[in-house]
Parts: C-alpha cells; sequence; structure tokens
C-alpha cells in the first residue's frame, strides 16, 4: 500500500510536469490529487484501526541503506497533517498564481517534491531512510524559498536556509552514525526502545533537530524564508518542513529516555526558543513575520515537552503539533491572501480589514484564538494538555518548563492579540483598503483549516482517537491520556486563565503605544551572525587558497621537491655504505666526477652554448660509463639523442637571447638547499635500496630464451621488441604523439590568428 | 634550422647522405643481434634529414602520415597474434637469408621496428618543420592575450 | 575469450589513432572511425566486466613469456569494475567533443579524436598492467596525449598554464623512474606481483621508503595535497571536452594506481600518514573550490577535495576504507565528467563560465539545471545519489576505524562543498541574465548532439547511483583482493 | 652500486632539481635533460655489477651485464627524448607569444590571493 502512495505522487508529478507546460494552475490541481489520495487513504487506515502496513527496499546491503517504511499511528498522523494540508495548499497556489496566465513546470513539481520527501520522511522506519527524505526537503526547501529568480533577498534567504539545515543534516547523519553503533540497529523501533544512547548522540541528534525546527540560535533561515511564496510558507512551517526535526526527536527520543544530555539541553534550548520566538513576534508588523516568529515560538514548545519525554508531555506535543498544523496554516493562507489581494501584509497599513475582507478577517481571529489556547477551539485543549505535562514535573526541571511554557503561551496570547486588534482597528483617516476581488481558491482551504479547529475542539473524542495512539506508540505510558474539552477547574485551568489575561493585556499596551510610538525594527542579530559566520568561511577559504595556490611554477616545483626530499627520508635508516665500493674500475670513477663536474658546471650556465656544451660533455661521458657498464645499445643511443636534443636545443630557441636570463636571487639558498637534499635523497635511497636485494635477474632464463624463443644475440634488442614489446609499443605512440603536437604547434604559429 | 648556403656543406651532405643511409640500414637489421636496433637506426635516418635540411636540400613537409604509418605497423604487429590465435604480442619467428647479414631469425620483430623508425624519422621531420623559423617576426606580448 | 576483450580495449583505440591521424581532412568519416574505436573499447570493457565478476581475475602473459620476463596485464575485479566507467566516459565525451567541435570553444577536431584514442589505451593500460614499468609508459601515454590536448591550440593562456602542467607532470614522471630504479635494486624485478612477494623480504625501511617515494609520485597524479598546484591552474585553460576526460580521469588513475600499489605493497605503515594528508587535501580542495570565481575552478578545486575523500578510504587500509574508496572512485569519474560537460553547456550559453557574468539559465535551460543539479548534489554528497553512499561508505569506514578526524573532516568538507555548489548554482541558474550575453554560435545539431551526450553521462551518474549496491558488492570483491595480495600473487606467478 | 655512479646521480639530480626551479624555460629545458640522464643512469646502477655487452652468442651467465634495466633505461631515454623536443617546442610558442622564455604565473591564482 505503501508503495501505492508513493506511485500516486510520481505519477503526480509526471503529471503536473505535463500539465505544466500548459497552465501553471493545471499543474497545481494534478499535483493536489496524490496528496488528497494519501489523505483519504491516512485517515481510513486511523479510523479503521488495521494492522499498521509496511514497506521496503533494498539498495546499498553493505552500509545498510534499506528504504524501510511503516504506517503505524504516529506516522499515519503525520501522515494525514502532511498530505491533507498538502492537497489544501495546492488548491490554494493555484489560486495565489491566478494571474500567472505562464505554464510552468518548476514550482508544482518542487512542491510536490517536497510534500513527498516530506511523506517519506514521516512513514521511515529506519534511520537511513529518516535521514535520506530529511535531506531531500533540505534541498527541495531550497528550491522552493528561492522561487523568486529576480529577488536577490529571496535566494540570500534560500541559501542561508540550506546551509543551516545542510548542516544540520551532517550533524544528524553523525549523530546517526553514533546511534547506530550505539544500538547495533538501523531500525527507529529498535533504537526507540534501546535507551542506551550516548551523550555524544543526544548533542548531534539535537544540533540536527535544532537546525531543521529553527531552534536557538539556528532559526534565523526561518523568517529570512518567508521570501518565499506564501503557499510555501504555510506548508513550510505549518505541518511539514520545520515539523521534520519534531519528528525525529519523537522517534528518536525513546533511546534518550535516560539522556540528562538530551533532557536538559533540549529543555533549555526549547525553552528559550519559545521565549525568543515570542518577543520578537510581538515586535514585527510584517504579519508574515508575525507568524514566522511565531513558528519559532511554538516549535520550542514543541522541543521543550518532547525533551521532558514524560508520557503527558508527548501526548502534549502531538497534540499541539496537530493544532499547530491546522491554526499556522490557516493563518498563513489568509495573510497570503490578504497580501495578493491588498498588495500589503503591513499591519500598519492594514487596519479596518475586517470591513474590505470580512471572510479572511473570520478565518484569522478563528485560527488566532484557537493560536492563543482558547476555547472553544483546538489550541485550548492542547494548551491544557502541555500546562498539564508541566505541572507534573519536579524540581529544576519543572521551573525551566514552565517558564518555558507559560512565558511562551503569555507571548502568544499577547502577539495574538496585537496582531487581530490590528486588522480590526479603525482606519484613523478613514481611508479603507482597496481588495482585489474575492479568490474562492484561496479562501476555501484556508476556511477549511480554520473550520478544523473547531470542528476538533467539538469532535474531541476523534482526535484523540487519531492523537493517543500515536503517542502511545512514542511512549507507552501516553496511552491513559485524551484531551478535554473542558478539564473543571484545575491547576492547570487556572494557569491558562492567568496566561491569557497577562497575554492580552501585554498585546493590548503594545497596540495602544503602537498608534503613538513606533517601535524599532527588530535586529536580525542571528541572521546577521549565520551570514557573518558563512562570510568568515568564505574569507578563511581564499586566504587559505591564497597560501597553498600561489600560481608559480618554481614554488610548486620546490614543495614538490621538498615531499620528495621527506620520502627520500624514509630510507634513512636503512642507508648502509658497507656494500659499496668507489668504483669496479678506476676510470668509472674518473667519468662518475667527470659527469658530477659537467653537471656542476651547468648551475652556472649563461649562455645557451654554456648550456649545449654542458649538455654534450654529460651525454659523451654519460655513453662512456655505459659502454664501461657492459651497455653498448645505450651508449650508442644516448650518443644518437644527444646529437638531437642539442641541436634541437640550439636552434629551436632560435629567437631567444643567447644568453639565459640572469638568476634570480630571492630564492637561491632555497633552490640550492632543496635540489642538493634532493640528491642526496635519490643516492641515500639507491644505496639504501640495493643494501640487500631480495631478488636477482634471472641470466641463464634470459640468455636462453632470448634466443630461443625471442630468435635474437641482442638481448636487449630481444627485450625491447618482444619480451617487452608492449612498452617499446606504448614508447612509439608517445613518440607519435609527440611529432604530432610538435606539428599543431607549428601551425598555430604559422596562423597566429587562429590561436584562442 | 641554420641553413648554409655553402657550396662545400651542399656537396659534402649530398656525398653523406647515402653513407648515412647505409648506417642506418645497417644498425636496423643488426639490431637483433648487434647493438642498434630500430630506435638508433630511426635517428641516424632522422639526422640525414636534418642535414639536407642544413644543406638546403629538399625535406618531407608533413610527417604525419609517416608517424600514423609507423604507429599501425606498430599496432597491426601487436594484434596479428589473434589472426594465428594467440593473444597479443606474440612474435613470429621465422628465418631469413640475405645478403649482407647472414641468416636473421626474425620475423614480425623486425617489421615492429621497421614502425620504430617510420615513427622516430617522422618525429624528427615534424621536429625540423616544428621548431624552424617561421616567416614571421615575434608578436608584441600584449597581442595575444585570452579573449 | 576474455584475453580478446582485453586485446580489444588496448589496441581498438589506438587502431582508431592510427586511422584518424590519416583521415585529416575527412572530418565525417574521421569521428566514425574514432568513434568506432572507442565504443568498442567500450563495449569489450564492458563484456570483461561481467566475465572477470563470474570466472575471477585473469591474467594476460603478453607474448606467453613468464612473469619473470615478460610483461603480464591482470583483469581483476578492481581493473575489471573501474574500466568501463572510464571507458564508458571518454566515449560520451567524444561524443560531446564532436558536437563541440565546430563551434569557438572547441577543441581542433583534427587532434582530439586521434589523441583521445592514445589517451584511452594509456589509460585501459594503466588499469590493466601488472607491471611497473608498463605502468611508467602508460602514464606517459596518458600524460603526452593530455599535454598535447592541453596545449594544441596555443593559445597564451594554455601555453602558459600547460607549460606548468608538462613541468611538474615531467618531474613527477623523473620522480617515477627513480622510484623504478630502487625497486628494481631492491627486488630485481618491476612485475608487481614478483615485487609484492619479495618486499617483505626487504628492510623495513626500505619498504617504507618505497611506499613514501610513489606516495609522492602517484599522489602528484592524484593531486593530493600538497602536489595538487599544477590542477587548479591548468585545467580550466583547456577545451571543455578535455577538461571533463581530465578530471573525470586522469586523476582518478592516480589514485587508481595508488590503492592497487599501496595495497599490494600492504603499506599500512603509511595510514596515518595517509590520513592526515587525506584530511588537508579534502579541506584544502573544498576551501579553494570556495574561493573561486569561475565554474571550471570551482569544479577543479572539487576534484582535490573529492581524491581527499578517496584517499581517506585507502588510509585506513581495512576493507571497508578500501570498499569505500574503489566505490568513491567509481562514482566520482562520471560525476566530475557530467559536471565539465556541463561547464561546457554553461559557456556556450553565456559565452563565459564566470560566476559574476553570469545568470538565469533557469528559465533558459531548465534541462541544463537538471544536468548540474544532479551530479552537483552527489558530489555534495546528498541521497539518493552515488555521493551519499559513497561518502557514507568513507565516513562509516573511518568511524569502524575510530579514525574521528577523518570523520569530522569529511562531514565538514561535505558542508563545504554543497556551500560552492549553490555558489554555482545560484551564480549560474539563479538571477537575472547579464546584459551582455555572448552565446556562442552553435548549429542545432551540434547542441543536441552536445545535450545528448551531457544527458547520457548524466545517465551513466544514474545508473552508478541505482545500482550502488551491486557495484558497492564488486567493490567489496575488489578490496578483499587487494587486501590479500597472495590471491593477486597467486594468480600472477601461479 | 658503487661510490662513483653515485656520486654521478647525486650531482646530475641536484643540477636538474635546482635547474628546473628556475624561471627561465631554457633552464628548465637543461635541468629535465639531466634529469633525465640522472635516471637512466639510476636504473643501469640499480641492474646491479658492471659486465660483459649482454650478446648472447658472446657471454655466459656469470659474466653478463644485466640487461633489463638496460632496455628499461633505453625505453626511458626515448621517452625523455621525446618530451625533451615537446618542452622545446612549447618554449618556442611560449617565446612567440611573449617575446621571452620566463614561465609566468597564474593570473586567476594572483587574483584570488589578492
Amino acid at each position: 500500500m505503501i508503495e501505492l502512495v508513493f506511485a500516486i505522487h510520481v505519477v503526480g508529478l509526471v503529471g503536473a510536469a505535463i500539465a505544466g507546460r500548459r497552465s501553471i494552475q493545471g499543474a497545481l490541481r494534478v499535483a493536489a490529487i496524490a496528496p488528497a489520495a494519501t489523505t483519504i487513504w491516512a485517515a481510513e487506515s486511523l479510523l479503521s484501526g488495521r494492522e499498521p502496513v509496511s514497506a521496503s527496499m533494498t539498495w546499498v546491503e553493505q552500509l545498510d541503506l534499506e528504504l524501510i517504511f511503516l504506517a503505524d499511528s504516529f506516522a499515519l498522523m503525520m501522515t494525514l497533517l502532511v498530505s491533507g494540508i498538502g492537497a489544501l495548499v495546492f488548491v490554494y497556489a493555484s489560486g495565489y498564481f491566478a494571474v500567472d496566465a505562464r505554464g510552468s513546470i518548476r514550482f508544482p513539481v518542487t512542491l510536490l517534491g517536497f510534500s513527498v520527501s516530506m511523506l517519506g520522511l514521516v512513514l521511515a522506519e529506519s534511520v537511513w531512510t529518516v535521514f535520506i527524505f530529511w535531506e531531500f526537503t533540505s534541498i527541495t526547501s531550497f528550491l522552493l524559498v528561492g522561487h523568486k529568480l529576480s529577488d536577490p533577498s529571496a535566494q540570500q534567504a534560500a541559501w542561508r536556509a540550506l546551509m543551516i539545515t545542510g548542516a544540520g543534516g551532517l550533524s544528524l547523519l553523525a549523530g546517526l552514525l553514533v546511534l547506530t553503533d550505539d544500538v547495533g540497529s538501523v531500525l527507529l523501533a529498535d533504537i526507540a526502545g534501546s535507551q542506551t544512547a550516548s551523550p555524544l548522540a543526544a548533542v548531534l541528534v539535537l544540533i540536527a533537530v535544532g537546525t531543521k525546527s529553527a531552534q536557538l540560535p539556528f532559526h534565523s533561515w526561518l523568517p529570512g524564508a518567508m521570501a518565499a511564496p506564501t503557499p510555501v510558507s504555510a506548508y513550510l512551517h505549518s505541518a511539514t518542513m520545520v515539523k521534520a526535526g519534531v519528528v525525529v526527536m519523537a522517534v528518536l527520543g525513546g533511546a534518550f529516555v535516560d539522556s540528562q544530555t538530551w533532557q536538559w539541553l533540549g529543555l533549555i534550548v526549547g525553552a528559550a526558543t519559545t521565549l525568543w520566538g515570542g518577543f520578537v513576534a510581538l515586535r514585527q508588523r510584517d504579519l508574515k513575520l508575525i507568524l514566522a516568529y511565531g513558528t519559532i515560538s511554538q516549535l520550542g514548545l514543541l522541543v521543550t515537552l518532547l525533551a521532558v519525554g514524560t508520557s503527558k508531555a508527548v501526548f502534549a506535543a502531538l497534540s499541539i503539533v496537530v493544532a499547530h498544523a491546522l491554526f499556522k496554516s490557516a493563518l498563513f493562507l489568509v495573510v497570503g491572501e490578504i497580501d495578493i489581494r491588498t498588495g500589503t501584509r503591513n499591519l500598519d497599513e492594514l487596519a479596518g480589514l475586517h470591513r474590505s475582507m470580512p471572510v479572511a478577517f473570520v478565518v484569522a481571529v478563528l485560527a488566532g484564538v484557537s493560536m492563543a489556547g482558547i476555547p472553544p477551539l483546538l489550541g485550548f485543549a492542547a494548551k491544557e494538555a502541555a500546562v498539564e505535562a508541566v505541572l507534573k514535573l519536579s524540581g529544576i526541571e519543572q521551573v525551566v518548563a514552565f517558564i518555558g511554557i507559560v512565558g511562551g503561551s503569555v507571548l502568544t496570547v499577547a502577539y495574538t492579540f496585537r496582531m487581530l486588534a490590528g486588522l480590526s482597528r479603525s482606519p484613523e483617516d478613514g481611508r479603507t483598503i482597496t481588495a482585489l476581488a474575492f479568490r474562492p481558491a484561496m479562501a476555501i482551504p484556508s476556511i477549511i483549516v480554520a473550520g478544523l479547529g473547531l470542528v476538533g475542539f467539538v469532535l474531541l473524542g476523534t482526535i484523540n482517537g487519531i492523537v493517543t495512539p500515536a503517542a502511545t506508540e512514542l511512549n507507552a505510558g501516553s496511552a491513559v491520556y485524551e484531551l478535554l474539552r473542558w478539564p473543571g477547574a484545575t491547576t492547570a485551568l487556572m494557569v491558562s486563565a492567568a496566561v491569557v489575561l497577562v497575554g492580552s493585556t501585554i498585546g493590548a499596551a503594545i497596540h495602544r503605544s503602537e498608534t503613538a510610538t513606533v517601535l524599532g525594527e527588530p535586529e536580525p542579530v542571528a541572521a546577521r551572525v549565520s551570514d557573518a559566520s558563512i562570510d568568515g568561511v568564505l574569507r578563511l577559504s581564499r586566504r587559505v587558497t591564497a597560501r597553498v595556490q600561489h600560481g608559480s611554477l618554481p614554488v610548486y616545483l620546490l614543495t614538490m621537491s621538498a615531499t620528495v626530499v621527506i620520502a627520500a627520508a624514509a630510507f634513512l635508516p636503512a642507508v648502509s655504505v658497507t656494500h659499496l665500493e668507489w668504483a669496479e674500475t678506476p676510470v668509472q670513477l674518473v667519468l662518475g666526477l667527470a659527469i658530477a663536474a659537467a653537471a656542476a658546471a651547468g648551475v652556472q650556465v649563461r649562455t645557451r652554448l654554456g648550456a649545449a656544451l654542458t649538455l654534450g660533455a654529460v651525454g659523451v661521458a654519460m655513453s662512456g660509463l655505459f659502454i664501461l657498464q657492459g651497455a653498448p645499445d645505450l651508449a650508442l643511443t644516448q650518443l644518437l639523442v644527444e646529437t638531437i636534443v642539442v641541436v634541437g636545443f640550439v636552434t629551436g630557441l632560435g629567437h631567444l637571447a643567447r644568453t639565459f636570463p640572469p638568476v634570480t636571487q630571492g630564492w637561491l639558498s632555497v633552490r640550492l638547499g632543496v635540489a642538493v637534499m634532493c640528491g642526496l635523497g635519490v643516492v641515500g635511497a639507491l644505496a639504501a635500496s640495493s643494501a640487500q636485494p631480495s631478488g636477482s635477474f634471472p641470466a641463464a632464463d634470459l640468455l636462453r630464451e632470448s634466443v630461443e624463443t625471442g630468435g635474437g644475440n641482442n638481448i636487449v634488442n630481444v627485450i625491447l621488441t618482444d619480451m617487452r614489446a608492449l612498452d617499446t609499443l606504448g614508447e612509439v605512440v608517445v613518440l607519435a604523439v609527440v611529432a604530432v603536437g610538435v606539428i599543431a604547434l607549428a601551425r598555430t604559429s604559422r596562423s597566429p590568428g587562429r590561436a584562442q | 634550422m641554420i641553413r648554409s648556403q655553402s657550396p662545400i656543406v651542399h656537396i659534402s651532405v649530398r656525398a653523406a647522405t647515402p653513407l648515412a643511409a647505409v648506417a642506418g640500414i645497417y644498425l636496423f637489421f643488426a639490431g637483433h643481434n648487434q647493438p642498434g636496433g630500430g630506435f638508433a637506426a630511426g635517428l641516424v635516418l632522422g639526422a640525414v634529414v636534418i642535414l639536407r635540411s642544413v644543406a638546403g636540400l629538399r625535406t618531407p613537409d608533413d610527417a604525419t602520415v609517416l608517424v600514423a604509418t609507423g604507429m599501425a605497423i606498430i599496432v597491426a604487429v601487436a594484434a596479428a597474434p589473434l589472426v594465428w590465435g594467440d593473444l597479443l604480442l606474440d612474435q613470429k619467428v621465422v628465418s631469413l637469408e640475405l645478403p649482407l647479414f647472414g641468416k636473421i631469425k626474425s620475423g614480425s620483430a623486425l617489421l615492429f621496428d621497421a614502425g620504430v623508425v617510420a615513427v622516430v624519422i617522422g618525429l624528427i621531420v615534424s621536429l625540423l618543420n616544428g621548431l624552424a623559423p617561421a616567416e614571421f617576426s615575434p608578436e608584441s606580448p600584449g597581442d595575444e592575450t585570452s579573449t | 575469450m576474455t584475453g580478446v576483450l582485453i586485446v580489444t580495449v588496448l589496441l581498438g583505440p589506438l587502431a582508431a589513432t592510427c586511422a584518424g591521424l590519416t583521415l585529416r581532412s575527412h572530418a565525417r568519416l574521421r569521428d566514425v572511425v574514432t568513434l568506432a574505436g572507442l565504443s568498442a573499447a567500450a563495449a569489450a570493457s564492458i563484456a570483461l566486466l561481467f566475465a572477470i565478476r563470474d570466472e575471477g581475475t585473469y591474467v594476460l602473459r603478453i607474448g606467453d613469456w613468464n612473469p619473470e620476463l615478460g610483461i603480464v596485464l591482470v583483469a581483476d575485479m578492481f581493473a575489471a569494475l573501474v574500466l568501463p566507467v572510464a571507458m564508458v566516459i571518454i566515449l560520451i565525451v567524444e561524443l560531446f567533443a564532436i558536437g563541440q567541435r565546430r563551434t569557438a570553444w572547441g577543441a581542433n577536431p583534427e587532434l582530439t579524436g586521434p589523441l583521445l584514442g592514445v589517451l584511452t589505451a594509456g589509460v585501459a593500460l594503466s588499469i590493466l598492467t601488472g607491471d611497473l614499468f608498463t605502468l611508467f609508459v602508460a602514464f606517459e601515454l596518458m600524460l603526452v596525449s593530455s599535454y598535447v590536448l592541453l596545449t594544441h591550440q596555443g593559445g597564451r593562456e594554455q601555453i602558459r598554464s600547460g607549460m606548468t602542467y608538462v613541468v611538474m607532470n615531467l618531474f613527477a614522471s623523473t620522480l617515477f623512474l627513480f622510484g623504478i630504479a630502487f625497486v628494481y635494486a631492491a627486488t630485481g624485478t618491476v612485475n608487481m606481483a614478483l615485487l609484492a612477494d619479495r618486499l617483505p623480504e626487504l628492510d623495513r625501511a626500505v619498504q617504507l621508503g618505497i611506499g613514501a617515494w610513489f606516495l609522492v609520485v602517484f599522489g602528484t597524479k592524484a593531486a593530493i595535497f600538497p602536489l595538487f598546484s599544477w590542477l587548479p591552474d591548468s585545467y580550466p585553460t583547456a577545451p571543455t571536452t578535455i577538461t571533463a576526460v581530465f578530471a573525470g580521469l586522469l586523476t582518478k588513475i592516480g589514485m587508481y594506481v595508488l590503492i592497487r600499489f599501496h595495497n599490494l605493497i600492504a603499506a599500512d605503515e603509511l595510514g596515518p600518514v595517509i590520513v592526515m594528508i587525506a584530511a588537508v587535501t579534502m579541506i584544502v580542495g573544498a576551501f579553494g573550490a570556495l574561493a573561486q570565481s569561475d565554474v571550471k575552478r570551482i569544479l577543479s578545486f572539487h576534484v582535490i577535495s573529492q581524491i581527499g575523500y578517496m584517499l581517506a578510504g585507502l588510509g585506513l587500509f581495512t576493507t571497508a576504507g578500501t570498499t569505500a574508496a574503489i566505490l568513491f572512485l567509481v562514482h566520482h569519474m562520471p560525476v566530475k565528467t557530467v559536471l565539465f560537460l556541463v561547464g561546457g553547456l554553461i559557456e556556450n550559453e553565456q559565452g563565459t563560465s564566470d560566476l559574476e557574468r553570469s545568470g538565469g539559465l533557469m528559465t533558459r535551460s531548465p534541462l541544463l539545471a537538471l544536468f548540474f543539479a544532479i551530479p552537483a548534489l552527489s558530489l555534495a554528497g546528498l541521497p539518493p545519489f552515488s555521493g551519499f553512499v559513497a561518502k557514507l561508505g568513507v565516513i562509516s569506514a573511518a568511524f569502524d576505524a575510530d579514525s574521528a578526524l577523518i570523520v569530522t573532516v569529511a562531514l565538514v568538507g561535505g558542508a563545504l562543498t554543497l556551500l560552492s555548489m549553490t555558489k554555482i548554482w545560484s551564480g549560474v541558474f539563479w538571477g537575472s541574465p547579464p546584459d551582455d550575453l555572448d552565446r556562442v554560435p552553435a548549429s542545432r545539431s551540434n547542441m543536441r548532439l552536445m545535450r545528448s551526450a551531457t544527458g547520457l553521462a548524466t545517465g551513466v551518474t544514474i545508473v552508478v547511483s541505482i545500482f550502488a549496491g551491486s557495484i558497492m558488492d564488486m567493490s567489496a570483491r575488489a578490496a578483499d583482493e587487494l587486501q590479500n595480495p597472495a590471491s593477486y600473487i597467486e594468480a600472477v606467478l601461479g | 652500486m658503487t661510490i662513483g655512479l653515485l656520486i654521478a646521480v647525486g650531482a646530475l639530480t641536484s643540477v636538474g632539481v635546482f635547474l628546473i626551479t628556475a624561471r627561465s624555460l631554457s633552464r628548465i629545458i637543461l635541468g629535465f635533460a639531466l634529469l633525465g640522464h640522472a635516471v637512466v643512469l639510476a636504473l643501469v646502477a640499480a641492474g646491479g655489477e658492471a659486465g660483459e655487452p649482454p650478446l648472447a652468442n658472446r657471454v655466459s651467465a656469470e659474466t653478463i651485464a644485466n640487461p633489463v634495466p638496460q632496455a628499461l633505461a633505453l625505453t626511458a631515454i626515448v621517452i625523455s627524448f621525446g618530451l625533451t623536443l615537446f618542452l622545446l617546442a612549447l618554449a618556442r610558442r611560449q617565446q612567440e607569444l611573449t617575446g621571452d622564455d620566463l614561465v609566468e604565473d597564474d593570473l586567476e591564482d594572483l587574483r584570488v590571493a589578492q
């Protein structure tokens, strides 16, 4: 069945690509089919209570790279959110791009690609499956955020998001390696049940979660990602992308139940993020940014709860996941509609919206009330669960969690209040907003998701039927909990009431003061820090490269020679002179010294003639040595070659000055030093390797075979043309290519215009 | 390449040409039993070409075909064993009677060496043409910066 | 039969070269002949892969001489695995070259085909040879044709960079010969199996010295730290087709030989040194790529960084490490080739590969964006592409070997690679097109040929990704053979 | 192997390396020619003691000079001969383009370094 789900998506991708050639709306409608079908499947499976279905496919056995999927209650709950909201977003997008008459494949295909990545992530049952789809979401969201090609800020934002989430991906990879090594299995079920994970794994996984779910200090990409088209924001920041981190935290959480590192790190980061996100949201005027920082705040809440990890906390976290997906997507969708129809998202310019866009305003209020956790909406029940979970804790843990969750809730109420109050304020100068025509394709999806918040509260039993089994899967203790429509006069309710009271007071205060004094723009500190660190990396890279890549051949060669000396040094312990004699014959020594002397003269050579003389002298002495060694072939060839080379040397550089340019003094001592060391190194290596040879040449075989099989008396020639004829073949081809190359170069000289 | 106009050079090169050619051919055939061989022979024959060029005599002006032929011979000799069922470079030895050298027991190896000679001569000819000063003056350095 | 396949791989391209050189003026015929030679080699190498996989190592004694006297070619799993990838890549690049030739950016058509033939033979011989000196000759075949390919247009940039390239490699060749002298002095043979057999009897310092010496020699070809400087200076100046072959193959052949030789001589003691070098290579290469602002130069530096990963796999001297290095090698060849081919197409589209003068190709040529994205993601080590498997292989091998250094550096290197890839992406494909668009005029059919060649190469990377599992199995078998030189020695001498 | 040969190898190598690290191409070419000699000498020296020329009809297995490194050295000579010629051709082209035979630095590297 899972295979079928993915197959439908593949068909959808192809279909969208085909339809996209004609019109983007068509493509988006086609693309909506696959998520819609998936939603139906997930809902049906959840309600029927069947055994979970699974699927798997082996990719690389050696590395345990196997795609394994399991549609358990948690996965199905997430599927419902991912695909359900996905289908609505596609419909919405077809309204969003209504004026865009041109065909476009890019947007529908990438968005559906993102959707299927997310689906894979929530259905995954092995760590590598999780990782693969995790990375997919990073890439596809990069493309989605940077969708507006002509907007450099969008691309900057996309880049930043990819860098941060990409770094998180690496952290996840490392964390999963440690985790699977600790546990000895790649299956999520085994890992969740193991409780053996090390602190290192905890830190690495939490870093990954933090980048993806926009926790401090990695949250800076999320507000920037608002440069994406609104359907993307609605989808990525309500039910999907940002929840990926939460999903991973939830499914791996079992392994870290006893981990202090996991709990404290998650708790502190989560609490801090909740407060910071809420605080910054209060200062925003761009509706989309309010929602973005609000999302950060809510994600902090989720991380706090999952880090606490008690059965009640897990249950509360999942409830918030559901509620948040609904109200946040509704808000984003409605903001996108406002943006498209009025041309602005600025709170200051949207006063009186309740008159010009009543439907949108109602949707915003419905979703906002849910977000603030006020009955009769789903957000209320979810927040109650969270507060109850905190009240069950004890000690410092309770204090931190309490500050995070209750403080975050206060701020949430405050910014929600401020936003809604801002929208319903009467415009001072009596100006009304001019809004474009109502677009059903945009409005209907937002009405549906916002309405679900209300319906969900009314039909809380159904929601319980979804959330409780899912939470039980993550933490067996969650089975006893359910969301309550009205908990009675409990401590939790008192706390909630206080939250609403304090929050709305703050919100009201800010709303009033705003009309008089304008709050300054928030400092995008985090964005600046992350950009600065990327810049730092770039600067560092330039500095390193400037060091190692001088562009100067002599420096390269000196470096290489230096490594040669180091390599030769390895022979050092084996160097011995006991097996060496001065010379086999006195003439040999004389010729050796003569060669050395002629070579030494080469250091000083200043003229081309001098060079030719050096070469000639060395060549002749070499030939003499070869005769002595019993190598007449070598002697003959050496003489002939030397002649040709000397002639070539003298004539080939015909246009050059007869004298060489003066030796530059700068590097002289370095060059001399390295050169001498190289010479010594080669000599040392030769002396060492010839000290105790472990084999010798088969003289008798060679003599016999050369005549009998090779049919020649000159063994060297038989070797060259028969035994090692392949080498000779290669050698000849080398010469042929040189000839071709020389001809080609000569041709470019004759027609200089053709060169380059 | 330096070009001599002196008639003495001219005549002596003319006279030396056949001698050097004979020396080259000797090295070629002797190679299998005596010092020598295809490469040395090629160099000597190539030197003849150089001498002729110095003397202003006619020299070949395109070596590509020569080079390609030499290579083709070598590749063919290498591949030929496939025909008689062996694999690669399995030399066939046959006995030959040559007037000047007596009995020569060599077959495909000799052909192989012939390929070497052709390529070496080709290389030297191309060098001669390639390194010869062409009819142009050195350009100013700025002329041909990359575009 | 297996022997015939080997002969075809070696001589097919050379025969095509001979014919190609003589057919200078018959452009079409020349192309057909070259393609035929290269296709024959590619087909034979694929057949060879299956033959070796099913029947095990095959040893071809050339001229039927015993290994003490003659040369042997050894087709073991490692060789058989790498060979077809290399051959197919060259074939595809030649297709691209035929398309590109008639544009201003193309290389000289009379030479590219024939010289690619020589290069192919050199690559094949390097992969197959079981003889150290023949390896030297094979290297020279590759190098000399690369020298000419790089410089034959005679432009000032090309001569300047060609000079660096030629001189550095000439020095490396000299060092190679010195190394052969040491080996011969120590063991009296240049046959690699005999050498491996006789090496353990030597003084430990000599063994170590030979290992270190050849690390420098092969390391220069493979472009490891600090011997890589020639690469980024020379590669970007050549015509695309040539750079694609160089980047895709030549350094990888250096790496191939390094893996083979250092496993054969059991240079485990050099392991820690190699691992250190690998780490620095990865980082310096990635930094280099970040610092550049030209597509071809960025890609050139990536070659270095990626070599570091393979070197890391080798340096661990475990079966898992070697397996990962081999897999990485196989993955990297086609990926790098596609990237350079795409680089060429980018040049064609906008007249430059400079990032600052590029932009907006996404809308003008979405297909090109796709061709870039797939190998780029693969190179950065992202799933579901082969690069992910290869990188994970290296990292998990390092993890098992407790090499925290490699795990960390490999992860960070991946991030830096991704960073520089997105730099290309946002510079070339996003943004607005430059004002002074300077499209290189190319006929429709030429463009089609170039695009399909690039598409074909992308296809190869996808095939490698899909079959990463079985490639990894074969890599593991190859690594196992390499880790136990006894089997190699037995096969050659037995 | 004898000290006499080693002196020659060492001297040729040192001078060769010294010359190739120069900026003048003529010196580089000269350096490679000397390095080529050093290598050939090293190969021959690696073959062991001197002996009779390896002509099968004139020597015995006891007195023969090792022919294998001779053959290898011959191949090496030929290849380095070819490459030296190619370097010459390159140098010539360089000199046509720039008027001198100095190796230039890479411009792009210099730009990054700034």
